[in-house]
Formats: structure tokens, C-alpha cells, sequence
């Protein structure tokens, strides 16, 4: 299972790399970590003509956790991104959950953030995260220049996304949350792709919830806010009918797909599931 | 270009260089290219861990790695692994019969004697780890006596 | 395998929706990434890429339209191509039926994709059935705009059984 | 007491695995080596037309269907059954039959050359419909496989009892117990695929073979027999090889065409399966569904089994063709007292991966349907399921026993197992308040091991040898070469043997070497490593061989220290005069022996010994197995808390490796049972060719587990032990479904099928 031969570049600046995608039109992928794309390549499912490997363009490696929110270059790899997160007390908790949940450490230590989000695929934990919290996503193109486009644009499908192909992701950042916030999901084994991942924020005075965002993962083409389940909660006291009405209004919300690992009834039932122990974790409701 | 590259790393310590296709993988290189066939390729999938090498000192997937990627890059292998962690590691392994036919165990060798290194913890090691890592003959059990073992060991030399 | 329906409505009158339908040269710059190569009766030899990140794949092939009843403005047509880089198979069945509705026709149209090879073998995501859906859907809104003369009407329905 | 039996010797080649020294085919490189690549079909049911290689170019050679079929024979099938349509089948056949069938072989400068031409090289086939499971191949319309057949069922099997006799005790019983139950179709997944790299003499015409395998003879016999080269020009030799369970145990198409590439372009070629591959083509296991009846009284007494099993045998019967329906029904019994055992089956031929052997072979089914069965009786009877087994249990007193299925179990004490596990389990801490509903399930099984004896291969239709032959020698400085014709790949012979040998001769295992499975030094052993035989068979054959090097150098020892054979102990390296001070050094012994005196007269010069083992009996291990699971009821997850294994295998060598062939086993049970399966769509496209979508256990999947062995010698084998390589992967899935029935008793006569996935699980919940 080797690769189909494809043309490599490594520009060594953004704007080469800019030029270099403008040029190669359709048929060019960007490389960032790899932790995706080359499995694809490996059992050549991808055949893309040519690689554009980003490993070279200085400035896309930084993250910078502040008061006003995280800032997180495209080439930030999960592992390092967990080591700033894990030390910073600002970091909603979700982001720390969600990566810990990428595949094992070995595959964190290569995958880049830029390349988990900018890949969709709709199991993934992390574009889930961004959705939720009303992540920003940070595109540049050689022709129109920067642009940036919130989350829940931003991603359109299995592997799709509002990327034009001309365009590279550099970054991706996320605004302060002031409430508490949780990642949970279901997988067939510990690290693997979540049959249903939720992530779920909410102030809470009391047990009165506000700012409520649910955002699900795996239960769906793309991660998606449940407002009409955030709704059932906002503004309201959390109890535990309250939490099960919660449940039923996220498997009404969502449309699952079936396939291999689990039916999309499962999903639908166990996507309630997921949201409601989310907010029984950080609400202290209990079941 | 899909023509062959120069690339320069160093391997267990040697500066190495090799001219191959960018689309040959890392596992390749240091097998087929180095000789060093003792990492080894289970799945090409990334998932089995069999290939895992220190990258820059970070465990990684070898077969997730395209050969250009490592320009530059500092390479441990199971045969570079020296020091008082893989060595206890080995041990470790031999002395609780945490392998049977031997195709994983190089990369879990890898992973543990990083993970001992870098001070993670027990739980940490045998949980998330090890969870990196596919075995079919020993159903873990083994391996995470060994570990036991060896941290017991590691945090009192 | 995916199975997928959409339906929609046009203001033209259904002759002149059947009519239009008949010029399948016409109807290829619909079909996202297709494009016509040679035609020989009702048989078509044709190109058609499809990408979804980066899973691409280039199908040569042929289309035939296999029943034609103009009486009942019912049509079939059968399709099959290979992948001949990614060692891929497709065949596809879209059948289309109209009927007049006061606004003008309904069109209904009928997909059934069945792919073999590395694609159809790439098991965990619903990946086949949301690119036929995302064929379909595309095909289907341009019917639309050409058939309706870009007329207001009503946008594409769907269902899916992956 | 015997200072090397029974010991947890640390195994003797463990540090070139944990340096990274070790050699499996892959990392042999020779000077002009070329790669291989396979060309499949992409299609799973169509007529072969040929190969399109037009586009084929950067390549050295490629062959295709015309070439192959010219200069092959027939693939046979090594187990012949009453009824049975299919005894053997071109290499590559004018239709293909399931996706990823080898149809032509590509080989270039390096393996990403050679993939690039396969894909380069378009199959001309006409596709044809296809059936992927054994309902729609048995449909009365069905498309059919093998059209001058008539059908797709390639045998047809009854075993056991008569139906008349069993339908008498089926009338005469209180109750009958009916359900249907399922056993997924599973992979063995070894970590290291298949690999060959074939070296042809141009000069002499010989081939000299490495390969990844368990039977290094049944690969020779195969390529002499299919490719047409005399045996004397092959020899094969495995390297290192990184796990078989079963797949391993015969040569595959791919390794023939390989073969053939390798005498065309006169030079070395390797060719090494990827993961796809392994998970998509190489031979698959289980895949069956059994209508289950079992017949019993009110009293809780177990009078009559009886299933009808339809088996998906894939496109074509792999080498071991129906042997597992076969197997399941004869160990059927287990160890219990039946009044009518009866199996009939179907083997059925469907568009999909060819199945064969995998760890276990047919038991795993036999024990699933009926421990699963057993435990539904127990709850209709409202009996503790414990106490069901124990009162229809063998009683120790009762063997040798020879079942309704004509196995005569050896020896042990079956309700001893079944009630200490019990113990073990049920004086388990309470559990924490976590949502979670726990259930404790069992298993208990006889494993039918150490195959086994010529006669009864002869009896059941193996075509293949099945007795084991050691060579035992002794070098000038006192250390032995034992040659054995099994393959250890994982299994610690080079450790387990070397304590047999040395518990013989009185020197220390460290200097015993077991001589690498090489066709040229090893005794014929088609059979291999498989079925749970090595230390029986080989064990047993080394004991014989390494006694009768001892009494040789007892006898030479005598003459050197004027003392009688009979007064000479062998320890520590030494012959000594028993009760003296008189001792020589076991290396003089020895090279007396070999230059050829002093010898007693009447004793031949040489130190080479050895026996043909062929023993009048398999061997029976026996355990029970106890499992504790906590299920999530929202999610359907399971967790295995706690797995007892209580079992004797007789004479244990090296209780580590036993216990590390215990651990090993149970994971791949805990695996088939809830996680792993493969899936073909509905038309014959696999859809699990990655550990993404194959599922095998994780660290976080398997919990340590509670071992206790109890030792009977098996009365038959020399040295006592009992093939038990198997038994975990046999026992384990009926005692973890079984648990999970016991936590939800209200699904759990609607648990009948393996993989119990969450899914699964839960959808059993809702309704």
C-alpha cells in the first residue's frame, strides 16, 4: 500500500505557497500533518497530482491563549496544542477534552490542527468544538487576500468544506467562553473516531442555564449547533426532566446517517445521551 | 517533483542521507534505504503502531511520515535505543513475557522508552500509550505488567 | 449502493420540459464535473470527475437511454464508466418522470448509484451516498434553472436510502 | 522434582525482537531483488476475459490468466468430506468470484512501481450478479457460483447420531429449547501479513522459498505439487514470523504467482501483503448461522442436542474446506453427558472472501451455541446455570469417556474447573454505583487439541500427515540441536522444547537450540504449527528422541567412569555415578560419543537421535471460563471487568508461556465477541479493509485477568501435556455473551449473534 506518485513542493513562504496552489489548480493538496491525508494516499483513495507541504512556511506553528480568546496557527500540532492548553487555566475545558480524544498520542504528536479542521470529516472531535464555541476560521487566497469564516460556515460535508481551492486555512481561533463547557462521546474502543461526540456550553447562575451551545459530532455530514435543542434549556432551571426533555429535543434535531459502526437510529438516540451527561458533568444535575 | 529528492536526516545519531521519490514513505526509507528493518510495518494505515519511531523525539507513525517531511529531522529507531530507560524497558519485557511473535513490539518498545523518558505517568503510559499500539498475541496483559515494572523500577533506580 | 429521489417543479409546460430533456448534450454541463466526448444514437461516451476533499475520481464511460415513453414522459437511462486510475467501477440508473402540475411540470427523477473498487470499499463514512446525493441535488437545481428559464419555483426535495 | 518442567523460564529469544535484530520476510534484501504486486478483481461474481496492460509500463514482467493456466496445476482441497462438490480448482479459474481475487501478478524495480502497474493494468471481465451471504445464495433463484453444480451448497455434512434415534430422545425430553444463533465472519489479522520472497536458480533450477508461515513442508508440497517442480529442487524456509492463528497454516495464490514471476525473471522476488489485503483476502473464519434445539427435563438434566449449521464458505473451499462445520460437530458434546448429539450442515459458496482456518476452528462455534444454549435452559429452569452444568458434567471418575460424536476424552476433572471459577467469580468485590448493570456469565469447554493422531485424520478425511517427528544431536561441546517440522511463531518453542529436551539430558535449556523451520534440516511436518498440536505431537516426539540421547550417553558415561548405564544420573551438565563423588563433564561424554570411543560395545558411534511421534489419541484440555461485564445500557457499551480462566492443559513446561497463550487466546474471544467482524456489502465489496473498520482489541479492551491451572497428564503423550493453544479463543465469546445475557435478562434470549455491538446491543434494548 504505497503512494501514487504525485509532484512535491515545500515553498518555503506563504505567498510561494499561495502562488504555488493558485497555479495547480484543482488537483494539488495542501500537506499539513498528514495524519489523514497520507492514510488515503497510502491505500490510494487520494491521488491528488501534487502535494503542497506547508512544513516550511514560518508563522503558522503559533498558538497564543489569552483573555481575549486562542489563536491557533494552522500547524499547530494536537499535542503541543494539548501541552498549552492543559497549562493554561483561560482554555475551555471541551478543548482540552476533544483533543485528548484524537486518536493516540503517536498520531497527536504529528496531526496539526490547521489539517484536522481543514479535512471535515464529520466524526472528527474537533470541528465540533470550534462550531460550538463560535470558532472563526481564517482563510487566505493569493487573488482576494484574507478572509475569515465562522465555523458553522465553514464546514459544508464530508470532507467539504468552505475552503476555496485556491485557498490555504492559517489559522483558527476561538473567542472566551464565559461559562463552563464539556466534550463527550461514544467510541467502539478509547481512541477511536466518536459514533457520537457532543459539546456542550452553558453559564450557569444557580442552575439556571444561559449562552447555552450544543454542537454535535458524528451525527450528521458536518458538525452542526442544535438550536432548537439549546433553546429547551436557555434561560431555564436544569433539572433532570429538564436534562431528558433536552435529549429527546437533540435526537429530534439531528440527522444521523447510518453506516458500518452504528445505524442512525443509535446515533439519534445516543447523540440525547451524550448532550445530556455533557451538561449533567458541568451542571452537577444528576441523572 | 515526483523525481527523487535529497533528503538529509539523522538516524540514531548518524547524519544520513538518502535520494528517493517524495512519495516514499519514512518507514520505507529506514527500512529498505538504511537497513534498519527493525521497525516494522503492520497496517500502513496508522494504525498499529508497529512502525511508531521518535520523531524529533515524539513517538510517531513512520508510515505516516513522507520521506521530505523528515528533511532535516532527528530519527530514533528500536535499534538506536540506548540508556538506562531502554534497557529497563527491555527488561521489563522479557522478564513478564510481554511478546510473543515480536512484530509489535519494537514500536511499543519505542513509545514506552519515550513515554519513561519524558516522565509520564504509569496510568498514562499503560492507558493512552499503549492504546496506541496493536497487539495480537498478547492481549496486553503482559505488557502492562511490564510497565508496571519498569516504572516501579524507573522511579526508584 | 445509494438510492436517491428528488423531485421539483418547473413553470414550463410539460411538452416543452420533455422536449428539453431529450437534448442530452444540452443536459451534460449539469451534471457537475461531466462532460460529453463522442455521441452515437442514444449512446453517449462521456467523462465524469468527481472530488470530495480528497477522494477524486475520473469515470469514462457510456450513457444509454434505455427506455424512452413519451406517452407517459417517463425516460431511463443507464450509465457505467471506469475509474481507470483508481481501479473504480460506477454504473448509474436515472430515471425521470413528469407530470403536469398547475404551476407547470414535476419533474421526478430517480438515481441509483452502485460503485465498486478502493472508493465503493472506504467504509466509514457515508461518503458514496452523500456524493450521489450531492450529484443529484446539483443536477437536479440546474434542470431547474434551465427548464424554468431560472423562473421561481420550487427548489429540490429529497430523500435518501444509503 | 524436576528442575526445568513447570518453570517460568524467561523465553531464550526474546532480545532480537526487543532490538529490533530479529528478520521476518520483509526485511530480507538480496542483490537484485525485484517487488510484486497482485492484480485482483474488482468485481465479486463475473467471466475473466483477460487483462488490459496497455497502460502497464516502468514494469518487468506481468502475468495474467492465459499465462498462469498454461503452466499451473490444481489447488487442492486437503479435507475430503462425504457430499462434497469441490476436491480442488485452477489457480486462476475463467470467472472470478469475490472482490480481490488474484487474477494476474505485476513485478517491477520496487513495490511502489509495481502498484503503480496494477493499477495501470485494467480486468477485462463481464460482471455477473453476485450473492454475499448464504441466504441469497441459497434463494431458489440465486445466481450461481459453480453452475454445473445446481446449486451453491458445496457440502452437505450429518454427524453424530442417527435422526431417528435422536428424534426418540427429543420426544421423550420435558422441554425442547429452540433459537437460531449467528457467529460473525472474523479475520486473524496477524500483525506481520503474509510475505514471500522467492529465490529461483537459474543455474539449477531449484527455488528456494522464505515465506511467512506455520507449515513450511505444506508450502513445499503445495508448490511442487500446483507449480509442477520436483520436491527435491524446492526448499522453504520461514523466517521470523509475526503471527498466524490459522491463516498462515497453507500457501495462498498470491505466493504461487509470485513463485512462477520469480522462475520467469530469473531473479529474487518479494512480494509482502498489505493490510488491505489481509483484511479483504486472506482466507476469513466463522460466518455461520445454526438452527439450535436442545432437548431437557424438568430436573435441569441436559438429554439431547441438535443444530442444523449453514456455513458461508466464501467464493471456493479453502484447503481445510469443511473441516470446521465437521469440527464443531464433533466437539459438540463438550463436557457434558448427552443422551443425542446430531449435526447437519450446509457449506455454502457465496461471493465473498474464501473462509479457513482461524484460532479454534469450528470450536469456537461448538461452544458458543452450546454454552449460550445451556444458559437459556438455566434460566427457563430457573436454575443457577452453575449448578446446571455440574450436575450434567463428566465426572472425573467417568473418564476415559467416549462421547456421542466418538471422541474419547483422556483424563481430568471437568467440574473442579467449572466450580473453582465459579468460586473466584462470584467472591468478586462489589461493584461501584456507576449506571451500569453487571452480569456474570460462563463457559466451559473440552478442547479437542494435539491433532492428532494419523488414524483419526485418516477417519475424518485429512489428507494431510499429521504425525510430528524430533531429531535430537549433541555437539562436541555438549550443547543439542533439536529439529522439529512445527514453526514457532510467537508460541515460545524455542523455549518450551529446549526445557523438554533438557529435562531429558540433564543440561540447562540455554543449551538447547531449536533448528529455524527450514524444509532442508526439519523433519516432514506438513501440518505445522496449527490445531493446538505442537507440544503434544512435537513436545511428545522430543521427549522420545532427547530419552533415548540420554540412555545413549548414559551408556557411554558408564564406560567412561566404569560404572553401570543404569547408576548414571545426567544434571547440570554432568554425567555422575549416583551417590558418589565420580562425575565427568557432559561435553566429554559427548565427544566420546562422537569420535566413537570409549563406547560399550553394541552402542553405535554418533550423538543423533530421534522418534516419530504418532500418538493413539488427540488430547483433551478442558477450563471453564468466567466473565464479568458492566453494560452501559444507554450507549450499549460493554466493559469486560473481570475474566477467570480456570483450565488444565496435563503437563504444564513453562507456565508463563502457557499463561501468555491464555491471555492472548481470550483477547481474540473478547474481540470476536464484541467488536470485530467483517462486512461485504450486499454486493460483494468488503467494507472493512483497515483497523479503522476491523475492529481487534485495544489495551482498554482487554482487563488483566485470574488464571488457575489444574495439571492431569495426558495418560498418552510422552512428557503428559496437552495441546491448549487455542482454548482461549474457543471459550471466550459463549462466557462473555453469556454475561451480558445475565446483566440483561430481559434480551437475553434475543442474544444470539457475535459481534454484540453497542448497536446491536441497543437496538435489542429498545424492542
Amino acid at each position: 500500500m504505497k503512494p501514487a506518485p504525485f509532484d512535491y513542493f515545500d515553498p518555503s513562504s506563504l505567498q510561494e505557497a499561495l502562488e504555488l496552489l493558485a497555479d495547480l489548480s484543482w488537483d494539488a493538496s495542501l500537506l499539513a500533518g498528514g495524519q489523514s491525508l497520507i492514510p488515503m494516499l497510502n491505500m490510494r483513495i487520494a491521488r491528488p497530482s501534487a502535494l503542497i507541504d506547508l512544513r516550511r512556511v514560518p508563522g503558522l506553528d503559533r498558538s497564543d491563549i489569552g483573555a481575549d480568546g486562542i489563536r491557533i496557527g494552522a500547524m499547530v500540532r494536537a499535542a503541543s496544542l494539548e501541552r498549552s492548553v492543559a497549562s493554561s487555566d483561560s482554555a475551555p475545558t471541551c478543548l482540552r477534552q476533544a483533543l485528548r480524544e484524537i486518536g493516540h498520542p503517536q498520531i497527536r504528536n504529528r496531526t496539526t490542527i490547521g489539517g484536522n479542521l481543514a479535512h471535515a470529516d464529520p466524526a472528527s472531535e474537533l470541528p465540533a468544538v470550534f462550531v460550538a464555541l463560535g470558532g472563526t476560521m481564517t482563510l487566505v487566497s493569493k487573488d482576494r487576500g484574507e478572509r475569515s469564516v465562522p465555523a458553522e460556515e465553514f464546514f459544508q460535508g464530508v470532507f467539504s468544506t468552505a475552503r476555496e481551492p485556491d485557498e490555504i486555512l492559517v489559522e483558527a481561533s476561538l473567542p472566551t467562553y464565559p461559562g463552563r463547557t464539556a466534550f463527550v462521546e461514544v467510541a467502539r474502543r478509547p481512541g477511536d473516531f466518536s459514533l457520537v461526540g457532543a459539546c456542550v456550553a452553558a453559564v450557569l447562575e444557580e442552575l439556571v442555564a444561559r449562552e447555552v451551545r450544543i454542537a454535535m459530532c458524528g451525527t450528521g455530514d458536518r458538525p452542526r449547533r442544535l438550536r432548537e435543542a439549546e433553546a429547551v434549556i436557555e434561560g431555564a432551571v436544569l433539572s433532570a426532566e429538564r436534562l431528558r426533555e433536552l435529549a429527546d429535543a437533540v435526537s429530534a434535531g439531528v440527522q444521523p446517517r447510518s453506516d458500518l459502526h452504528a445505524s442512525d437510529e443509535y446515533r439519534r438516540a445516543v447523540a440525547g445521551v451524550m448532550v445530556r451527561r455533557a451538561l449533567e458533568r458541568i451542571s452537577g444535575v444528576p441523572s | 517533483m515526483t523525481e527523487a529528492r535529497r533528503i538529509r536526516l539523522t538516524v540514531n545519531g548518524r547524519p544520513r542521507e538518502v535520494e528517493v521519490e517524495p512519495r516514499t514513505l519514512l518507514s520505507d526509507v529506514l527500512r529498505h534505504h538504511l537497513g534498519l528493518t527493525g521497525t516494522h510495518v503492520g497496517c500502513e494505515q496508522g494504525s498499529c503502531g508497529s512502525c511508531t519511531i521518535l520523531f524529533d523525539g515524539a513517538p510517531a507513525r513512520s508510515c505516516l511520515v513522507l520521506a521530505p517531511q523528515a528533511e532535516g529531522a532527528h530519527i530514533e529507531t528500536v535499534e538506536g535505543l540506548a540508556g538506562p530507560e531502554a534497557e529497563a524497558i527491555r527488561r521489563a519485557m522479557h522478564e513478564a513475557h510481554a511478546l510473543q511473535c515480536g512484530f509489535c513490539t519494537a514500536g511499543i518498545v519505542v513509545s514506552l522508552v519515550s513515554a519513561l523518558r519524558d516522565g509520564i505517568g504509569q496510568d498514562e503510559a499503560a492507558e493512552q500509550v499503549l492504546g496506541g499500539h496493536l497487539c495480537r498475541c498478547t492481549g496486553y496483559v503482559n505488557i502492562r505488567k511490564a510497565i508496571t515494572a519498569a516504572w516501579k523500577q524507573g522511579a526508584n533506580p | 449502493m445509494a438510492e436517491i429521489t428528488q423531485t421539483f417543479d418547473v413553470s414550463a409546460p410539460t411538452p416543452i420540459v420533455w422536449a428539453a430533456l431529450q437534448d442530452v448534450p444540452a443536459l451534460v454541463p449539469c451534471m457537475p464535473g461531466a462532460a460529453l466526448l463522442q455521441v452515437d444514437g442514444d449512446t453517449y461516451i462521456g467523462r465524469l470527475r468527481v472530488k470530495v476533499g480528497p477522494i477524486a475520481a475520473e469515470f469514462e464511460g457510456t450513457a444509454r437511454v434505455v427506455e424512452r415513453d413519451e406517452a407517459r414522459h417517463r425516460a431511463r437511462i443507464e450509465a457505467s464508466g471506469v475509474d481507470r486510475r483508481g481501479g473504480n467501477r460506477g454504473s448509474a440508473s436515472v430515471e425521470y418522470q413528469l407530470s403536469p402540475v398547475d404551476a407547470g411540470t414535476r419533474v421526478a427523477l430517480l438515481a441509483d448509484y452502485r460503485l465498486r473498487g478502493p472508493m465503493a470499499q472506504f467504509g466509514r463514512t457515508g461518503l458514496i451516498a452523500d456524493m450521489s446525493a450531492k450529484l443529484t441535488r446539483e443536477f437536479a437545481e440546474c434542470l431547474r434553472h434551465r427548464l424554468g428559464e431560472g423562473t421561481a419555483s420550487e427548489p429540490p426535495r429529497s430523500e435518501e436510502e444509503p | 522434582m524436576s528442575p526445568y518442567l513447570g518453570i517460568p523460564v524467561p523465553r531464550l529469544n526474546d532480545d532480537k525482537f526487543l532490538r529490533g535484530t530479529c528478520r521476518y520476510v520483509d526485511d530480507i534484501e538480496l542483490p537484485g531483488m525485484l517487488s510484486a504486486a497482485i492484480v485482483r478483481s474488482p468485481v465479486a461474481h463475473g467471466l475473466l476475459r483477460g487483462l488490459d496492460r496497455s497502460a502497464a509500463r516502468e514494469v518487468d514482467l506481468v502475468l495474467g490468466p492465459e499465462e498462469v493456466r498454461e503452466r499451473t496445476g490444481s489447488v487442492p482441497v486437503a479435507w475430503h468430506l462425504p457430499m462434497q462438490r469441490q476436491l480442488e480448482r485452477p489457480l486462476i479459474d475463467e470467472r472470478v468470484r469475490f472482490v480481490g481475487e488474484p487474477i494476474g501478478v505485476v513485478v517491477a524495480r520496487s513495490p511502489y512501481l509495481a502498484e503503480d502497474g496494477v493499477d495501470a493494468i485494467v480486468p477485462d471481465i463481464e460482471e455477473l450478479p453476485s450473492v454475499a451471504d448464504i441466504h441469497s445464495a441459497l434463494a431458489p433463484d440465486a445466481p450461481l457460483l459453480y453452475p454445473r453444480w445446481g446449486t451453491n451448497v458445496v457440502i452437505e455434512l450429518e454427524t453424530g447420531d442417527e435422526a431417528d434415534t435422536t428424534d426418540v430422545v427429543f420426544a421423550d425430553a420435558d422441554h425442547v429449547l429452540r433459537c437460531t444463533m449467528r457467529t460473525g465472519r472474523l479475520a486473524g489479522a496477524p500483525m506481520e501479513c503474509r510475505g514471500i520472497v522467492a529465490v529461483p536458480d537459474p543455474g539449477t533450477g531449484r527455488i528456494t522459498i522464505y515465506t511467512s508461515t506455520q507449515a513450511p513442508h505444506m508450502v513445499k508440497d503445495q508448490v511442487s505439487q500446483i507449480l509442477k517442480i520436483p520436491h527435491h529442487s524446492i526448499r522453504v524456509v520461514a523466517p521470523d514470523v509475526g503471527g498466524g492463528f490459522g491463516v498462515k497454516d497453507h500457501i495462498y495464490e498470491d505466493e504461487l504467482l509470485v513463485c512462477l514471476a520469480a522462475l520467469d525473471v530469473g531473479r529474487p522476488v518479494k512480494w509482502v501483503e498489505d493490510r488491505r489485503e489481509s483484511l479483504t483476502v486472506t482466507a476469513q473464519a466463522r460466518d455461520e448461522e445454526w438452527d439450535v434445539e436442545v432437548a431437557f427435563d424438568r430436573s435441569g438434566r441436559l438429554r439431547g442436542i441438535r443444530v442444523h449449521g449453514r456455513r458461508n464458505s466464501g467464493a471456493y473451499l479453502s484447503i481445510f474446506g469443511g473441516g470446521p462445520l465437521a469440527t464443531t460437530g464433533s466437539t459438540l458434546p463438550g463436557p457434558y453427558r448427552w443422551e443425542a448429539v446430531r449435526l447437519t450442515g450446509q457449506v455454502i459458496v457465496t461471493n465473498t472472501t474464501p473462509t479457513g482456518a482461524y484460532r479454534g476452528f469450528g470450536q469456537p462455534q461448538a461452544v458458543y451455541i452450546r454454552e449460550r444454549a445451556v444458559e437459556m435452559v438455566a434460566r427457563e429452569l430457573l436454575m443457577d446455570p452453575v449448578e446446571l452444568r455440574a450436575l450434567n458434567m463428566i465426572r472425573p471418575e467417568e473418564l476415559p469417556f467416549t462421547t456421542r460424536t466418538h471422541l474419547n476424552y483422556d483424563s481430568g476433572d471437568y467440574p473442579a474447573a467449572l466450580r473453582r471459577a465459579a468460586d473466584i467469580i462470584r467472591s468478586a468485590p462489589e461493584p461501584p454505583e456507576d449506571g451500569r448493570i453487571r452480569g456474570v456469565g460462563f463457559s466451559s469447554y473440552v478442547e479437542s487439541s494435539g491433532v492428532g493422531p494419523t488414524a483419526g485424520s485418516r477417519i475424518v478425511g485429512v489428507q494431510v500427515a499429521s504425525y510430528e517427528t524430533a531429531i535430537v544431536s549433541m555437539a562436541n561441546d555438549g550443547s543439542v540441536r533439536v529439529r522439529v517440522g512445527t514453526c514457532s511463531h510467537g508460541q515460545g518453542h524455542e523455549t518450551t522444547f529446549a526445557q523438554l529436551a533438557a529435562e531429558q539430558i540433564g543440561t540447562t535449556p540455554d543449551r538447547i537450540s531449536l533448528v529455524h523451520p527450514d524444509t532442508e534440516t526439519a523433519p516432514y511436518s506438513p501440518y505445522g504449527t496449527a490445531a493446538s498440536r505442537s507440544v503434544a505431537l512435537a513436545g511428545g516426539a522430543i521427549v522420545r528422541a532427547a530419552g533415548r540421547l540420554a540412555d545413549k550417553l548414559r551408556a557411554i558415561a558408564g564406560e567412561l567412569l566404569e560404572a553401570s548405564a543404569d547408576d548414571i544420573v545426567l544434571q547440570d551438565g554432568e554425567a555422575i555415578v549416583a551417590g558418589t563423588e565420580r562425575r565427568v563433564p557432559i561435553a566429554a561424554v559427548a565427544a566420546a560419543g562422537l569420535r566413537g570411543w570409549p563406547v560399550p560395545s553394541g552402542i553405535s558411534p554418533g550423538l543423533e537421535e530421534s522418534y516419530v511421534h504418532d500418538p493413539d489419541n488427540l488430547t483433551f484440555s478442558y477450563a471453564t471460563h468466567a466473565c464479568q461485564v458492566a453494560v452501559d445500557p444507554e450507549t450499549g457499551l460493554v466493559e469486560i471487568e473481570r475474566f477467570v480462566v480456570v483450565h488444565d492443559c496435563g503437563v504444564i513446561v513453562n507456565p508463563m508461556i502457557v499463561e501468555g497463550q491464555i491471555h492472548g487466546g481470550v483477547a481474540q474471544g473478547i474481540g470476536g465477541a464484541l467488536m470485530e467482524e467483517v462486512i461485504h456489502s450486499e454486493d460483494g465489496q468488503p467494507l472493512t479493509g483497515t483497523f479503522m473498520d476491523y475492529l481487534i482489541p485495544t489495551t482498554g479492551t482487554i482487563p488483566d485477568f485470574h488464571i488457575e491451572h489444574i495439571e492431569t497428564p495426558a495418560p498418552h503423550i510422552p512428557g503428559g501435556m496437552k495441546g491448549m493453544g487455542e482454548g482461549g479463543t474457543i471459550g471466550a465469546p459463549a462466557a462473555v455473551a453469556n454475561a451480558i445475557a445475565a446483566a440483561l435478562p430481559e434480551v437475553a434470549d434475543r442474544l444470539t449473534r457475535t459481534p454484540v455491538t453497542p448497536d446491536l446491543l441497543w437496538h435489542l434494548l429498545q424492542d
